[in-house]
């Protein structure tokens, strides 16, 4: 059954916002981060007003409240990433999750010479911490390269590459090209030749259904903001195997067993990496978003943004002077589109479309070194989201017809 | 589930109180029910981790049958194992693994049965599982 | 002009619960976090309703006015704090606050031998993040003893200490006694023998105006919970001079200035410590915050807070059994008041003053070594804030009366 | 803050626009009208960073005032130049300084006056009263 997205639009209070002199909202910067049902909202409002309080470690009414409402929340999404509890690490977001890797795992696991892979398509999110680590410890860094022209990782130099690594980092699907690499593959390929393997699923996660155990990655860095959740969590999710070989990252309060002036011991598990007052809200917010999409067919969402990302990037192609990137032609991939226009500078492209009332991104979308490998500094780029239309698609399509038309000569 | 006559009265005579505070003043009373495990007896092997009270569990089969005793500086927490021993007390390690703790629930007790590192009760239950567990493996 | 506690009251939707079969919450568990008005919430909602985007680099609407939220945010905020834009770093807390002092300042600034003070008195998140860098990089960690009989630093062996130290960590106001350390006198005396300060303010920044230009220290470490604000931020204050010192944490997005697969470069000021997709929702309740309390005389807040703390703190002295840890004879100080009965467990007691509608906390409350000082495992403590009232002390006070009669035989 | 006339009818030619895009497009036709700065004396120490498009601006004194040139590669940067010209060429260097960049609201742009690192226009405008204040020093 397809999705019913009017329904679905409904529960989205922003979409009814009217911006530029009164045109509707045309939301298509969902890759940067999606709009929050007013389920999620509602959740992290109520918790404020009904039963906010400091978590774990005290008895009254309220904390024991919060910390249902926390502890469930962690229940839930591990539940819908299909792992357990003891699986999932609170952090801030992909980010924060990836340099929990780097800082908490890597750095006591690895050692002078052990190479690190990661690919030319990574956000830098997934590139800077480990160029941080390499220069600390003596740590290889190999790059595997993007086919420019089929819009693809070099599986071959990533064979090539395998022998002696210790880790590969790899995004999952890209935030510039919409591009899905075969992580089954990489992850068979990876973990036959001994390596450990980060999946950045910052844009898979919002329109897949990830499932933990199943996909065999030891790492899964997820942020809540891209998937109908609040800003400021997201979540690491690491094999028992590979929280235990992680040293403290942040230290403090909730992540100790004991606390001495002389030596302090730790917790194990999750709670050995969340330090301080953890997130509630947001936790709460993050697991809200989960529950909104369980309510979904996943696959009809993936079927439906990729559907538009697809009917968009073919119809932009054939507008005078347009360049799409990435391959739209295949089912997989995310509603990602990039495109430039060749004499329009994408910033003027950008407020032309807006004035339109259609919210588009512009920039290097913190993947230089990808831009860099399609000799380009900057895209234009929309991604589409569950709640967004065909129609929307078809106004997007022809407002910048017109803004080519007007300003392309 | 169905809980045991002694339980189910226990879960009766709480359930029928409103006021919080006398239901706290009613598991206080039934502290002295435990089948106790002296002060003496309590070891870093029989702590429970994760209470914020120092409390501390023994479990033994007799005949085949679970039994445990239980032992906590803080009387609330020796209270929700006296109501335990009438749960899981004289049955089957195997039907002590598979025992729901809602029952404290039931009795209007918010032990909140969230799982997180220092829910005493919980910790409590899970270890009093794990010991039946081993028990019957060990058989 | 003396607080008008009722109109504060009706700010605060979560003050009308009821709690424990009826009864009236009285929310004593300030310390641990605090509630949240009406007009925190309103931030955050309407944020997340009208003018939800990612921050930075793109110019349509949403983005614009998310941009502009997002950074008036951190206006109001280093104003609120007597410091500049440039001087404000966002974290997810106090305890990543100090994270980032320890793993981006002293990582790099100190070596082998150089010595951290750091006090008895302190939180976990001051104490744990200096014995990891100690046993890393070999610095030495010189512990200045609290007096438990009066309650205070043993000045002296502080000054004993100062010779060669690089760094003092000390909390302004401890979370267990209520206690103000002489901030201005330890950062003079640091400051003299050549020594950065860090000022963990969790507690202070509450109820004082800090102001950071004239307060003289190095960084001060802040949470929004613990002040009206939202869960999940905070931040650090840190000097210029320091900010330039330290060398990258956190790294990924918005923290660089350009990134190849050889070499990357950083942003300078605060964008530096702050990768990824910042905590957008969590900075503007943050400065909903701030500017609800700047719309208070705050030397009345603390004489509220403060009063209600020394008024509890010697009404239950004289109750049977109960020992008061921490001077409460003072006018410095917090809302804070930590307890014993002589038999009654404290969990016990805290859950009998919760079958009343009292909300307060039992535990190390993160601070095993100063609890250790005292020769006790746990207290009961009670914080008071803004909107608590003397009735609810009074209250407070009976309630414990009639317990300690029932139960303290 | 009084504008000189030309910006003021700049100003209100703007305002007297309410959509959007037609308003965009008159600064698009503006951009022709900026004291360019031709592409060949573009460099590094001329570029204004944290810009999205490649933007330079060139200022410099004409008998004690102050006047500056610019280019960019986007067109809407250059007529956002162009109305700035307006603004500050031919006065004091003095008065430069004392400028409030408020008048690209006033025509209802939405450049977003917020501080950040990504703003082009107010970085823009900040290195031209920076270079304003340098060479008021000079002198
Ligand atoms: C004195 C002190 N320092 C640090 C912290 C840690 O703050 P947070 O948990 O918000 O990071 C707290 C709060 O518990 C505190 O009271
Ligand atoms: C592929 C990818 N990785 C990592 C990130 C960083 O996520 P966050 O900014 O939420 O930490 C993003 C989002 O921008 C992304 O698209």
């Amino acid at each position: 059954m397809p999705l019913d997205v009017d329904a679905i639009r409904s529960d989205f209070p922003i979409l009814s916002r009217k911006v530029s002199g009164g045109k509707d909202l045309v939301y298509l910067d969902n890759a940067a981060t999606t709009q929050k049902p007013q389920s999620v909202i509602d959740a992290m409002t109520s918790y404020y007003e009904q039963s906010n309080a400091n978590v774990h470690r005290a008895v009254h009414t309220l904390a024991a409240e919060a910390t249902e409402m926390y502890e469930n929340a962690r229940n839930t999404l591990a539940d819908w990433f299909g792992t357990t509890r003891d699986n999932l690490i609170f952090t801030s977001g992909t980010t924060e999750a990836i340099n929990l890797v780097a800082w908490g795992w890597a750095r006591s696991n690895l050692k002078s010479g052990d190479a690190v892979i990661i690919t030319e398509m990574e956000h830098h999110a997934d590139i800077v911490p480990w160029q941080l680590l390499a220069e600390e410890k003596g740590i290889e860094i190999r790059v595997i390269p993007i086919n420019t022209e089929k819009d693809i990782l070099d599986m071959d130099i990533f064979e090539a590459s395998l022998p002696g690594a210790k880790l590969v980092c790899v995004v999952h699907t890209s935030n510039v090209l919409g591009v899905a690499n075969p992580i089954p593959e990489i992850i068979n390929m990876a973990k036959d030749a001994g390596s450990k393997v980060l999946i950045d699923a910052a844009q898979a996660a919002p329109h897949h259904r990830l499932n933990f155990s199943n996909l065999g990655a030891d790492f899964v860095a997820i942020s809540g903001h891209k998937m109908c959740g609040p800003t400021g969590i997201g979540c690491l999710l690491a094999t028992s195997e590979c929280i235990e070989q992680m040293e403290p990252f942040m230290s403090g309060g909730d992540m100790i067993e004991t606390v001495t002036m002389e030596k302090s011991t730790f917790a194990s598990g999750p709670q050995k990496f969340e330090a301080g007052t953890p997130k509630i809200a947001e936790a709460i917010g993050f697991a809200a978003a989960a529950e909104y999409l369980s309510k979904l067919d996943m696959d009809e969402v993936h079927h439906h943004i990729r559907g538009l990302a697809k009917l968009t990037a073919e119809k932009i192609k054939s507008v005078q002077g347009i360049t799409v990137y990435g391959d739209h032609s295949v089912d997989e991939g995310s509603g990602v589109v990039s495109f430039l226009h060749d004499s329009i500078h994408a910033e003027d492209l950008a407020r032309f479309m807006d004035a339109g009332g259609f919210a588009m991104r512009t920039g290097h979308h913190c993947a230089q070194p990808l831009l860099d490998a399609y000799g380009v500094s900057s895209t234009n780029r929309v991604s589409f989201y569950l709640y967004n239309t065909e129609d929307e698609a078809n106004a997007f399509v022809d407002h910048l017809r017109y803004v080519v038309e007007k300003f392309g000569g | 589930m169905s809980w045991p006559e002694a339980l189910k009265s226990a879960i009766d005579e709480f359930s029928d109180v409103f006021d919080p505070m006398e239901r706290y003043e009613m598991l206080f009373e039934w502290a002295s029910e435990v089948n106790e495990l002296p002060v003496e007896e309590w070891s870093e092997a029989n702590r429970i981790h994760g209470c914020q009270s120092d409390a501390h569990v023994e479990c033994h089969l007799e005949n085949g049958l679970f039994y445990m005793r239980g032992g906590a500086d803080a009387q609330i927490v020796q209270g929700l194992m006296a109501i335990t021993c009438l749960a899981v007390n004289g049955r089957e390690p195997s039907e002590v693994i598979d025992i729901e703790p809602s029952f404290v629930d039931e009795m209007g007790i918010k032990a909140s049965l969230t799982p997180s590192r220092s829910n005493g009760f919980l910790n409590m239950f899970k270890r009093v599982q794990e010991e039946a567990k081993l028990l019957m493996e060990r058989e």
